[in-house]
C-alpha cells in the first residue's frame, strides 16, 4: 500500500509475550491474534473510537496505531453505523477491516448496516463481506443495562452472519485468526470480565494457528448430563461440574460452543447420544435466549435420545441492573447450574 | 450525453410498457425528467471495465447515471425482470445490482446507507493512493437520515475523495421537501460537515456535469468530499402505482416545459452541434437498443427455485428445507 | 389540545363499514381499530412518513389527516430513528403516538432506539411508553429481500416489548385497539399479504371490543396434531388441515399465537396435553425463529406430553429472494405442512 | 448561579471519594471546568416540581445543569451510588435518572437518542400549546451521531421549541474534535437544519445564560429550535481511570487559566456583588450540602435483589428463576 506509513514505533509488549514464552491472559491473546493477523497481511485495518492514540478503552490496540501507522488504525468519529458502513466499502475495495465497538451494546446503532448489507453482501452479488465487528460484552461488572449487553441474539436470526463468543485465551487468539481470514461478516463477542482475568492465563503455541470457526470444544468429557454453554459461563459450568462430582458423583460434559453462528449441532448431538440429559446455560436473557434454537435442533437430531427435558438456566428477562444486588440476582450463578443439574440427573 | 438520457428514458418505458404486461413482479420506478442530472454528474467519472476506475453508488431514479457509467440496459432489465441471468442471480430487485469490474456498486433499499458505505469505498481508494474517486447517489428524503450524516461526516474528516450528489426533486414519495428538511438549499447541508456545498440546475446535463466535474477534479485532487445539489423535478409518481395527485398540476407543467432532454436538444440544435436528423437517429437507436435489449432478457429464463439455499456463506452449504427431502425427516438436516 | 384542528373532512368510507354493516378486509380493520382509537382518545396521534395526505403506502390512514388534522397526523422526514425516538418523548408528555413504518424493514434502523430507549423507559424510572409501532411486514409479494422482511425475531428477545402480529380482520381490529391501549411499547406486525384478501373479509362486532395481548386462538380444534403458526401461515395451515382431514382422517388442532411476546405457553401446553404432537410452522427464517423459544418453553412445561420431537415449517435461512422461483422456494408451502404433519402423525 | 456552580464541583468532588473508598461501582465522570456551560444555559429554563415547567435532558457532564433545574445532590449520590432510594430503584447507572415533576429526563448511554426524544417532548409541548421549552445537552462526539441529525432535523422541520446545546470541550474520550468533525465551529451545525446557531464562551457563565435565554425565548415564541454551542474545555480524563495523557499540558494549563467559577468568582467581586467572606460561605455550604447528601445517601440501602424481576412491564409480572424455586422445577414457570 503507497501509504505504508513508517512504523515510528516498536511491537507493544502486550502482543510478545507468547513470542516471549510467558503465559497470556484474555485481552492480550486477542491482541497478540489481531496484531499477527496485521503484520501478516496488510489489508487488514481496524478503526473505531478511541482505538488509535488511546488504544481503545480497554488498551487492547494499545501501541497498534505507532506500530502500523494511522493509515491502518484509526479513531473514528462516535457514528457505529458510519464507521460499520464505511468497513463494509473497504472491504469492496479489497480491505479487511476489524471494526471495534467501544462497547458491543453501542452494535445497536450499527443493527440496520450490519443486517441488511454487511450480511447480505455475498447473496446480493456484491461479493464477500471480510469484516470483523469485535468488542466487549458481557455483565457482571456493575456496568449497567448499557455497558453490558450480550448481543448474540440481536443477529443470530441474520443469515449471513457468524458469530464468535470465545472463552479461553487460546480460542480467542485462534478464533480472531480464524474471523479475520474469514470471507463472511463476522461478529465477535469478548467478555470483558475475562479480558485481565489472572486465573485464564496460558502460554499459546508459538506457532501461527487458528481455531475453526463452527466448531464447539469439549471442555470437559462426561457421561450423566451435557451442559452447553459459551463465554464467561463456560467458567461457571467448569466450578459446578467440580462441585457436583464432589458433592453428588455427577459426572458432568461441558461443550463450550465457540461459535454460536452457525451452532456446532452434531457436537451437541453427539455428546446427548452419550448422557441423554442436556442443559443450556447462558448469560444471556431468557425468552429468545440461544437454549431455544438449541432446543429446536435437538428435537430434529437427537430427540430419541432424550431422557429428561431440555432445562437452561440463563439471566433474567430484564435490562442489566446496575446495583450489585440486583445484578447478582439477575445474572445465573453457580448455585443455579448445580440445581438444574440435580434437577435434570434425577429426573 | 444526449444519447444517454435518450436511452435512460427508452429504458424505462420499455420497463413500464414490461411492467404493464405482467412481466415484472416488483415495483417500477421513473426518473422522468431527472434524465439530466443522473447523465450529467455521472458524466464526470473515469467509467472502467475492468475494476480500476471510478466507482457509483445510485439509487432507483439513477438509470442515466448506470448507463453513463457502463451499465447496460440489458443488465438493467434482467434485473428487473428477476433473470437467472441477472447480476444477482435474480435474487434482488429492480436497480440493486452491483458490477465491480465497471464501478457499480448497486444500493439496499434502506436509505442513507450508501453514503457510508461509499465514504468507506473512497476511503480505500485515498489509504491505497489510487487516485480514484468515488460517487453517491441520494434524494432530499434520503439526506434526512441518520446514515447519510454519518457517512458523510465520515467521508468529510477523513477526506475521501467523495462526490455526494443530492437530488433535489420536490418529493419524496408524498412528502414535499420543506417537510423533510427546514434549509432552502439542500447544499446548505455542506456547511455541518465542514465540506464545499454547490447547487447547480439539474435539469441542464451540461450544467451538472461541469458542476459534478468540478467536485471530482477536488476529490481526485486530494482535497476531500464535496456535496453537489442537483436541482431537478421527478415528473413520474414515486413509483408506477402512484398516480401523485398530491403534486399540483402547474408544478408539474412548469418543469414539463424545462425537460433535460428537451433542453440540450434545443441546444445542440441552436449551437448547431447536431442535426434534427442525427437526433433522431439517435433516438431511434435508443429506443431499438432498449428494444433488443427487453427481447434478450425475456427470452432468459428465471433462475431455478431450488438455488434459494446458495449464495449465503462462502464456505457453508445450507439444507434444503427437510420437508422437501424425498424421505422427509428432520433428522437429516 | 388547544391544537385540536378543525374538521375539515368527514370519516373516511373505509373506516366506516362496519358501522353500515359490511364485510370488512384485514387492512380496514386496522384502520377502523386506529380511527375509532383516534376519536375515543385525543391522545392518541399518527406519525410516519406519508401517513398524512398520501394516507400511508398501503393508504390505511387516507383521510385521517383531513379528519383529525394536520396536529395528530403528520408527515414525518425519512428518519426511522428519529421520530420513533420522538414518539418516545411524546409518550413521557401524556401522548399515545402511533408510529408507522413504511415497511417494517425501515424499523432496523431503529433498533437502538426501540431496544435501549423505549423497551426500558419503565424499568429506568421514566415511566409507562405507550407507544404502537405498525407496518407491513410479509414475503411473498416479490418484493425482495428489503420489503417483506419479518420483524419479530429482531425484537422477541428484548424484555420490556411485546409483539403483536393477527391473521385475521376481527383479531387485528381488536389488537391494534388493545396495544394503543396497552402502556408499553408494542410492535405490531401486519401481513401486507392480507391487507387485501378478499376472503378473510368479515363483519366485525359492531360494538368496541379489544383482544388481549398475550392470548393465542384455537383456529380448529382437533386432537391429533397441533400446529402453532401465526400471520399468514396460519391461513396456509389451515389449507392443510382441511386436506389433511379428507385425505389423511387426521385431526389437526391449530393455534394462532396472535401475540408473540409475551408467548401464550399456557395454550400450547393445555393443546399439547390433548395432540401430544406438535408442529410450528413460521414464514420467518428458520435459525433462531421462535420455534426455538417454543420448543425450549414446551420442554420445560410440557416434555412428558410429546410423543413425538417437535417439528417445523419455515423460510429458508436465506434474505428474501425477489425471483418468483426462488421466494416460492423460500418460503414454506402448503406441501410442506402437509409433509410434516404426517411425518408427526406416523412418528 | 455561583452557588450551583460550586455546588456541582463540591458533589462531584464528593463523589470522587466515595469512588476511591469503594461505594461506587460503575463509572465516575467529571464536568470540571464545564460547570458555568452547564449552569448558564440550564438557567435559562423554567423550573418546577409539579411538572408543568421546562424540560431537559443532560448527559454525564451536566452535574450543574441537573442542579440548576431543580435536581438535588441526594437525587445524583443516591443514583451513582445505586441506592434502593434512587430515582430508578438502583436498577440504572451514574446520572440516568428521571424525575418528570422536576422536568428531569435521564438519558441512555447511546449518545444522540435524547435529541430525538427531546424533539418529541417538545414537539408534544407545541401540539398542546403549553408554551413549555426543552433543552438537551450532547458532546462534540454526540453531534457525529445519526441520531443527532435525525432528531434535530425533526426538531426544526416541526418547529418544536427545543435548544440543542453542544458541548464543545475539545475531546471526546481520546478523540479530539478534529476527530469528529471537519467543522471549526459546531455551530455551524444549525445551518443544515435551517435553523439559528450561535457560539458562546463557554467559561463564562453570564454570557451562557445570556445565549441560551435567547434562544428560549425564540423557543417560546413558537419560533422554532435552535442551536447553542458552547465552547469549553474537559479538565479530567474520560472517566476516572483515564489519565488523559493525550492532553498536551499546555492546553490543560490553558483552561485552567480560565476555570469558569474563578472567572465568576472575579466577576462577582470586581463588580461589588458580592463579598469574599460571602462567596467563601457560599464555598462552605456547597461543601456541606453534598457531605450531608453523601452522608445520607451512604446510610441507605441497596435495593432487595429479587426485586431484579419487578418494573419490566406495567401489567406483566415477571417469573423468579426457576433455579431459585424452593423445589427447582421447571414446569413452574
Ligand atoms: C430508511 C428508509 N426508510 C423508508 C424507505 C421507503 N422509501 C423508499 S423511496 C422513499 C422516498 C425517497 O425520497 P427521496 O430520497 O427524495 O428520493 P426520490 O424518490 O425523490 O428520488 C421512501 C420513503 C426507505 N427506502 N428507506
Ligand atoms: C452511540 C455511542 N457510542 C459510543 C459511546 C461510548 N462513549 C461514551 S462517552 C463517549 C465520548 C463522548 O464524547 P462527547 O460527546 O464529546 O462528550 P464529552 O464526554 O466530551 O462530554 C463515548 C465514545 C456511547 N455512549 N454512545
Ligand atoms: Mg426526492
Ligand atoms: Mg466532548
Amino acid at each position: 500500500m503507497s501509504t505504508h506509513h513508517a512504523r515510528t514505533k516498536g511491537r507493544p509488549g502486550h502482543v510478545t509475550k507468547t513470542e516471549r514464552g510467558e503465559p497470556v491472559g484474555f485481552l492480550d491473546a486477542i491482541a497478540e491474534g489481531l496484531f499477527e493477523e496485521m503484520e501478516r497481511d496488510e489489508r487488514v485495518v481496524l478503526l473505531g473510537e478511541d482505538v488509535g492514540v488511546y488504544g481503545g478503552a480497554f488498551k487492547l490496540t494499545s501501541g497498534f496505531q505507532g506500530y502500523f501507522g494511522p493509515g491502518r488504525v484509526f479513531d473514528t468519529p462516535i457514528s457505529e453505523s458510519g464507521f460499520t458502513g464505511a468497513a463494509a466499502g473497504a472491504a469492496h475495495m479489497g480491505l479487511r477491516p476489524v471494526v471495534e465497538m467501544q462497547f458491543m451494546d453501542f452494535i445497536s446503532s450499527a443493527y440496520s448496516v450490519v443486517t441488511n448489507y454487511l450480511a447480505t453482501s455475498l447473496w446480493r452479488g456484491a461479493g464477500p463481506m471480510p469484516v470483523v465487528i469485535r468488542g466487549p460484552v458481557g455483565a457482571g461488572g456493575r456496568s449497567g443495562a448499557f455497558h453490558a449487553q450480550s448481543v448474540e441474539m440481536a443477529f443470530f436470526h441474520t443469515p449471513g452472519l457468524k458469530i464468535v463468543y470465545p472463552s479461553t485465551p487460546r480460542d480467542a487468539k485462534g478464533l480472531v485468526k480464524a474471523a479475520i481470514r474469514d470471507d463472511n461478516p463476522v461478529i465477535f463477542e469478548e467478555h470483558k470480565l475475562l479480558y485481565r482475568n489472572p486465573k485464564l492465563r496460558e502460554v499459546l503455541p508459538r506457532e501461527d494457528y487458528d481455531i475453526p470457526i463452527g466448531k464447539a470444544r469439549t471442555v470437559r468429557a462426561g457421561s450423566d448430563l451435557t451442559i452447553v454453554s459459551y463465554g464467561r459461563m463456560v467458567h461457571l459450568c467448569t466450578d459446578a461440574a467440580e462441585r457436583l462430582d464432589v458433592e453428588d458423583g455427577l459426572d458432568v460434559e461441558i461443550l463450550d460452543l465457540r461459535t454460536l453462528l452457525p451452532l456446532d449441532v452434531d457436537a451437541i448431538a453427539e455428546s446427548l447420544q452419550r448422557t441423554n440429559r442436556l442443559l443450556v446455560v447462558h448469560e444471556d436473557t431468557r425468552t429468545g435466549g440461544i437454549a431455544g434454537e438449541i432446543s429446536m435442533r435437538v428435537n430434529e437430531r437427537a430427540f430419541e435420545w432424550l431422557d429428561a427435558p431440555i432445562a437452561r438456566v440463563t439471566a433474567i428477562d430484564s435490562p442489566i441492573p446496575y446495583a450489585s444486588t440486583l445484578e447478582d440476582y439477575f445474572l445465573p450463578q453457580v448455585e443455579d447450574v448445580i440445581t438444574a443439574a440435580r434437577y435434570l440427573a434425577a429426573y | 450525453m444526449h444519447y444517454l438520457m435518450l436511452l435512460a428514458r427508452a429504458t424505462e418505458e420499455r420497463l413500464e410498457i414490461l411492467s404493464r404486461q405482467g412481466h415484472v413482479n416488483g415495483g417500477v420506478y421513473r426518473s422522468l425528467g431527472q434524465e439530466g442530472a443522473a447523465v450529467g454528474t455521472a458524466y464526470a467519472l473515469r467509467a472502467s471495465t475492468d475494476g480500476t476506475g471510478d466507482v457509483m453508488t445510485y439509487l432507483i431514479r439513477d438509470t442515466g447515471a448506470i448507463f453513463t457509467h457502463g451499465g447496460e440496459p440489458i443488465d438493467y432489465l434482467r434485473h428487473y425482470l428477476a433473470r437467472e441471468t441477472s447480476l444477482s442471480g435474480g435474487r434482488e430487485t429492480g436497480v440493486h445490482f452491483t458490477d465491480f469490474p465497471r464501478g457499480l456498486v448497486g444500493p439496499i433499499s434502506h436509505l442513507g446507507t450508501m453514503v457510508e458505505v461509499m465514504a468507506g469505498i473512497t476511503w480505500a481508494f485515498r489509504l491505497k493512493g489510487e487516485g480514484r474517486v468515488g460517487m453517491a447517489y441520494l434524494g432530499d428524503g434520503g439526506s434526512s437520515t441518520g446514515e447519510f450524516h454519518e457517512g458523510l461526516n465520515f467521508a468529510a474528516v477523513q477526506e475521501c475523495p467523495m462526490v455526494m450528489v443530492l437530488e433535489a426533486n420536490g418529493y419524496a414519495f408524498s412528502t414535499p421537501t420543506d417537510k423533510q428538511t427546514r434549509v432552502k438549499r439542500l447544499a446548505d447541508k455542506a456547511v455541518g460537515y465542514g465540506i464545499p456545498g454547490e447547487q447547480v440546475d439539474g435539469n441542464d446535463v451540461v450544467a451538472c456535469y461541469e458542476a459534478a466535474a468540478r467536485a471530482v477534479a477536488r476529490a481526485r485532487a486530494g482535497e476531500g468530499a464535496s456535496l453537489l445539489e442537483v436541482v431537478t423535478f421527478r415528473r413520474r409518481g414515486h413509483a408506477q402505482h402512484d398516480a401523485q395527485d398530491y403534486v399540483p398540476p402547474e408544478q408539474l407543467a412548469y418543469w414539463e416545459a424545462r425537460d433535460p432532454i428537451d433542453r440540450f436538444r434545443d441546444r445542440l440544435l441552436g449551437e448547431g452541434w447536431a442535426t434534427p436528423e442525427e437526433l433522431l437517429e439517435l433516438e431511434r437507436r435508443a429506443h431499438l437498443e432498449s428494444e433488443e435489449a427487453a427481447e434478450q432478457a425475456l427470452a432468459e429464463p428465471l433462475p431455478e427455485g431450488s438455488t434459494a439455499v446458495d449464495h449465503i456463506y462462502t464456505d457453508i452449504d445450507l439444507p434444503h428445507p427437510w420437508t422437501r427431502f424425498r424421505n422427509p425427516d428432520p433428522h437429516a438436516l
